[in-house]
């Protein structure tokens, strides 16, 4: 199956410069046609990959450039059934959006889908590549697509401004990372994951190893929006274009994530594993604090796809402290997470779309009552606000039963609390929100939520049909995904495979076959008893927050004005922390990896 | 002496990064974005560099002459490209900000803010 | 406001200054200047010459051993340029083109600026001609043969220059540059072989002609980089030029 | 034979540590253009230094002729456009 791995990367990016060539000669139709006839294909060869991953590693050798001696001559894909699955999932993903912006995104010019192309393209790569500088040339490719497609609707302020906040904030991050490159480059001469985590195992982590290990996790931190590195997600997701926010927030994020545990176990794993308790402490602690200030801000928004937005935030944390466990279970529950959360997440992000398109505004308050005429979209918002809470065996449940018991076994037991109540919080927000604008419920204002721009709504020629089928169908995926059988035994020896550093690097380097695990399952095996109990508990906490969000006003004044006392100074401190001006978020990123590489200087390092 | 190659380095990131910081104009920004860069190529081509040894080209010289490394070199090139291509985007993206605001001082632009 | 900046820049100082602290910790910890021993580079300035037949090692590199990074390096510059397209041309297309005139009117320097126009293109090609010999490659020559033909918009004007520079003509030409870097890649691919990989083989050393698919992937990039870098010369500029003129 | 940093290299290690400074600390933007230039130049001529001809002529076509243009357009534009708005 080797000769397939190239394809999801080739294919998408062959269909955009064939585009370009054809710009002037053909219509906006052909040009859809085109880009979803490409992305079904570089999806299709990406399941197929996923498939053969199953078993070994699948390899491309770029050029036909073989290892020899154990030393990589030129770039490798290697393909493992999680890195396969990213892949995958930013196929379907791209797919999706572009079938709804069949009709959505009309108005605009081809261009929407070239950048499209290259964005899949870039992802695939990504999420496939076993080569640490070819990533960042995919991470800059990711970059510079997602820059465009975010300011894509010019002539409104606030879209280009959550754009050059997007584009200076992660351009800073690439070269975070690029430096990071250039010292391991330094110490091993070698560009290969698999070759650069061999020569680093055996050493203890020096001065170099760690300032590397900040960097190249500090940039992609960025990308993956932990705090206190996230500040761009939200501009970037109330100005992008409803399809474009599906990928930003369904897989984009993810992929950050992704890599910081394509590196630490092809990587750092080595000089690291018996030192790693200081590095995952600052990483479980990172993704805590994601959680809640995702899910606190969550709470504040009405602008509906800045709400979704701080959200993806607060899932992000909780995917990273699933990581940072370094416990082959809870990665897999990051895996089976990060699936039911893009689905459903993306529906979501599509809803809004609808909203958009069929009430003419994005914000909550203004919109409140109004979506009574829209009853379909109503349930397709109400669904996935619930399917996001690990309710049990609906939607993310089976990645945060996974997550949970991770953590329990890890020695954070108070993990799942946290989680429970962060993604409480936030699909309470989105509860209240359902309710205000599609039952009415609650009060006409509410000085608690920020206002913000409005986005423009698309054209009225927009199918509505075709729209809602698309949502209901990515939602209905979401909703299904912890009770799809063998899917959760499948990321399992899939996780496990993934933090098998040695059977890989013995694979990408010498082509040693690794002997084939046993088939899992299929089946839908019962979750532990803690998981249940705290997928109800969310399910309380989020109905409780979205009557509290609906009708605080109602509570007796002394309640209210102790809790203003209290809760107003975070509030305030939070609000002005997101100012919205890029300077600050540069000083952000920087002091954030200041601090985290002096932890790390004086607890990591061994010389 | 010998690490003043690295120290110049970090030097020029970190400056870089200041200015991109306290900037007042998107410009300006987008050029101390391309100084930080250019720490990235001072850095691998000294990690690269070896003493008494020529460029990567073996032009009208013996097989087997001392050369420095290639490959940063290569990376290097990737790494200029991207560059033009990045500036020209906040660029772009900042005659827009410009266009419907009249001001390119992130400072005053306060819309997305909470 | 003025207060917001000038706290800012009192905080940048702390944490830059620990970033520069904590980079120069890291970097202290670096193989000394001049005493690299990188494997992976001393084994290409061994093998690239008997392999591959080119001379330049950087070269051969960027198109062959690690030509798949050139493949993603292509790709921003077309996304960047296609983005640039998006943001600028909408703005652009509003201005009425009949009020465009020239941008310098004397004779003089058309009359020097011509012959210029000519060298640059040259040199421009030459550089990418012999990249794969002697410093220099499609970047390089691409960046040149652009420059060079921008000369001729500061020189005949802004009204001949659109009739040349039309972005409809423009556009396609980067799309060939970099669909044809994916298209090499391709056909290794159904040959059977690994995508890239060079199926034409090494050719002769030192010639035009050495480096087999490399010399191809080296004029798709050149074609791609100069297509890209006039679209953007074009974007930028004739935002500077149409409304000055409207204004009169 | 000696190892060390050859003096060629150590003066254009400290233009250019200099030239960085006075590109991000400069606040006339027309003055940063050219200072940026200049420091592209300074770049190519200490990757000359390092032995690296190739990127340094990758830093001269780029400083001097695709940077200078894209910003100096770019500023004269915004600068256009301020006039305009003010009057």
């Amino acid at each position: 199956m080797s000769w397939a791995l190239p394809l999801p990367v080739a294919i998408p990016l062959l269909a955009a410069a064939l585009l370009v060539v054809i710009d002037h000669v053909t219509s906006r139709r052909v040009h859809a046609a085109i880009a979803i006839a490409a992305t079904a294909a570089a999806t299709g060869f990406s399941v197929l990959v996923l498939v053969a991953a199953e078993g070994h590693v699948v390899l491309h050798w770029f050029g036909g450039w073989h290892p020899g001696g154990g030393v990589a001559l030129g770039i490798a894909f290697a393909a493992d059934p999680l890195g396969a699955g990213m892949a995958a999932l930013a196929g379907v993903l791209s797919l999706f959006a572009l079938v709804y912006s069949w009709t959505y995104m009309r108005e605009e010019s081809g261009s929407f889908d070239v950048l499209v192309l290259t964005f899949t393209g870039a992802m695939a790569g990504f999420a496939l590549t076993g080569d640490i500088f070819n990533m960042f040339v995919w991470f800059e490719l990711m970059g510079v697509s997602a820059y465009a497609l975010a300011g894509f609707k010019v002539r409104e302020l606030g879209p280009l401004q959550g754009a050059v906040n997007f584009a200076i904030t992660n351009t800073l991050a690439a070269y975070m990372i690029l430096t990071g490159i250039a010292l391991l480059y330094a110490r091993t001469g070698a560009l290969n994951l698999a070759q650069i985590g061999r020569d680093l195992a055996g050493h203890p982590p020096d001065r170099l190893v760690v300032v590397s290990l900040t960097l190249l996790f500090a940039g992609l931190l960025v990308k993956a929006a932990i705090v206190p590195f996230h500040f761009w997600l939200a501009d970037a997701h109330a100005s992008a274009p409803a399809p474009v926010c599906v990928l930003f927030s369904g897989v984009m994020v993810e992929l950050g994530i992704f890599f910081v545990a394509r590196l630490y176990w092809t990587v750092f794993e080595g000089p690291l594993h018996v030192h790693a308790v200081p590095m995952r402490d600052v990483l479980v602690g990172l993704g805590v604090l994601t959680m809640l200030v995702g899910a606190f801000m969550c709470f504040l928004q009405r602008h509906l796809k800045r709400l979704l937005a701080y959200s993806t935030i607060a899932h992000a944390g909780l995917m990273l402290a699933g990581i940072a466990l370094l416990d082959p279970k809870s990665l897999a529950g990051v895996a089976d997470l990060v699936a039911a959360h893009a689905f459903l997440k993306g529906g979501l992000f599509l809803a809004c779309g609808l909203v958009l398109r069929q009430l003419r505004h994005i914000d909550e308050l203004r919109l409140r009552g109004l979506g009574r005429q829209t009853p379909a979209t109503g349930v397709l918002w109400f669904a996935g606000a619930v399917g996001l809470l690990g309710v049990p065996y609906v939607g993310s449940f089976a990645g945060h039963a996974l997550i949970d018991d991770g953590g329990i076994a890890g020695g954070y037991g108070w993990l799942p609390t946290v989680a429970m109540v962060a993604t409480a919080v936030c699909s309470g927000a989105m509860l209240r929100a359902g309710a205000r604008v599609f039952l009415g419920w609650g009060a006409a204002d509410d000085p608690i939520l920020s206002d913000e721009p409005e986005e423009k709504a698309p054209a009225r020629e927009a199918s509505v049909r075709l729209m809602t089928g698309v949502t209901a169908l990515m939602i209905a995926l979401g909703l299904i995904a912890s009770v799809v059988p063998g899917l959760v035994q499948r990321t399992e020896t899939g996780a496990q495979r993934f933090a098998d550093r040695a059977a890989y690097t013995a694979r990408v380097l010498h082509g040693t076959p690794v002997p084939l695990p046993p088939r899992p399952p299929v089946i839908v095996e019962s979750s532990t008893a803690a998981s249940l109990e705290y997928g109800v508990g969310a399910l309380l906490v989020a109905l409780a927050v979205a009557a509290l969000g609906l009708w605080h006003g109602r509570l007796p004044r002394a309640v209210g004005a102790r809790a203003g006392r209290f809760l107003g100074p975070p509030v305030a401190i939070l609000r002005a922390g997101h100012s919205g001006i890029v300077g600050d978020y540069l000083l952000w990123i920087t002091a954030g990896t200041v601090v985290i590489g002096g932890v790390w200087a004086f607890t990591l390092a061994q010389s | 002496m010998n690490m003043l190659a690295f120290a110049v380095a970090a030097w020029i990131f970190c400056v870089g990064v200041y200015g991109a910081i306290v900037s007042r104009n998107l410009i300006h920004l987008a050029l101390c974005l391309t100084v930080t860069q250019s720490s990235t190529y001072v850095l691998l081509l000294a990690i690269g560099y070896k003493h008494h040894a020529g460029a990567p080209i073996f032009k009208g010289v013996k097989l087997g002459t001392p050369a420095v490394d290639p490959v940063v070199q290569s990376l290097t090139l990737t790494d200029i490209v991207v560059s033009v291509t990045v500036i020209a985007l906040v660029l772009a993206l900042a005659l827009d900000v410009h266009e419907e605001s009249g001001t390119i001082d992130p400072d005053e632009l306060t819309g997305m803010s909470g | 406001m003025r207060d917001r900046h000038v706290v800012r820049g009192l905080l940048a100082l702390p944490a830059v200054g620990g970033l520069g602290a904590l980079l120069a910790w890291g970097f202290s910890g670096l193989p000394p200047f001049g005493d690299f021993h990188g494997f992976y580079g001393q084994l290409l300035n061994a093998i690239v010459l008997p392999q591959r037949h080119t001379t330049n090692v950087v070269t051969a590199i960027v198109f062959d051993y690690r030509g798949f990074d050139t493949m993603g390096e292509e790709f921003i510059l077309f996304a960047a340029v296609v983005g640039v397209v998006i943001l600028l041309r909408e703005n652009n297309a509003g201005m009425t083109r009949a009020a465009q005139a020239d941008f310098v009117r004397s004779d003089a320097i058309r009359f020097f600026g011509v012959p210029i126009l000519g060298l640059v293109v040259l040199v421009g090609l030459w550089l990418a001609a012999f990249g794969l010999v002697t410093p220099g490659g499609g970047f390089q020559g691409g960046v040149a043969i652009a420059s060079g033909i921008v000369v001729l918009y500061l020189t005949v004007g802004y009204r001949h220059w659109h009739r040349l520079g039309d972005e409809r003509r423009l556009d396609p030409f980067e799309g060939i540059g970099a669909g044809a870097y994916v298209a090499v890649g391709i056909a290794a691919l159904i040959a059977g072989a690994p995508f890239l990989h060079n199926l034409l083989g090494p050719g002769t050393p030192g010639t035009l002609f050495s480096g087999g698919s490399m010399s191809i992937l080296n004029w798709a990039v050149a074609i791609e980089v100069a297509a890209a870098n006039l679209v953007l010369y074009t974007e930028f500029l004739q935002r500077l030029v149409a409304p000055k003129e409207l204004e009169r | 034979m000696i190892a060390t940093i050859a003096p060629i290299q150590a003066t254009a290690l400290v233009l250019v540590a200099l030239g960085a400074t006075a590109v991000a600390l400069c606040t006339n933007p027309l003055r940063q253009i050219i200072l940026s230039g200049v420091y592209g130049f300074v770049l190519a001529i200490l990757f000359v230094t390092l032995q690296a001809p190739d990127v340094a002529l990758s830093m001269l076509v780029v400083s001097t002729v695709a940077f200078p243009l894209i910003v100096l357009a770019a500023i004269t534009r915004s600068r256009q456009r301020t006039r305009r708005r003010r009057e």
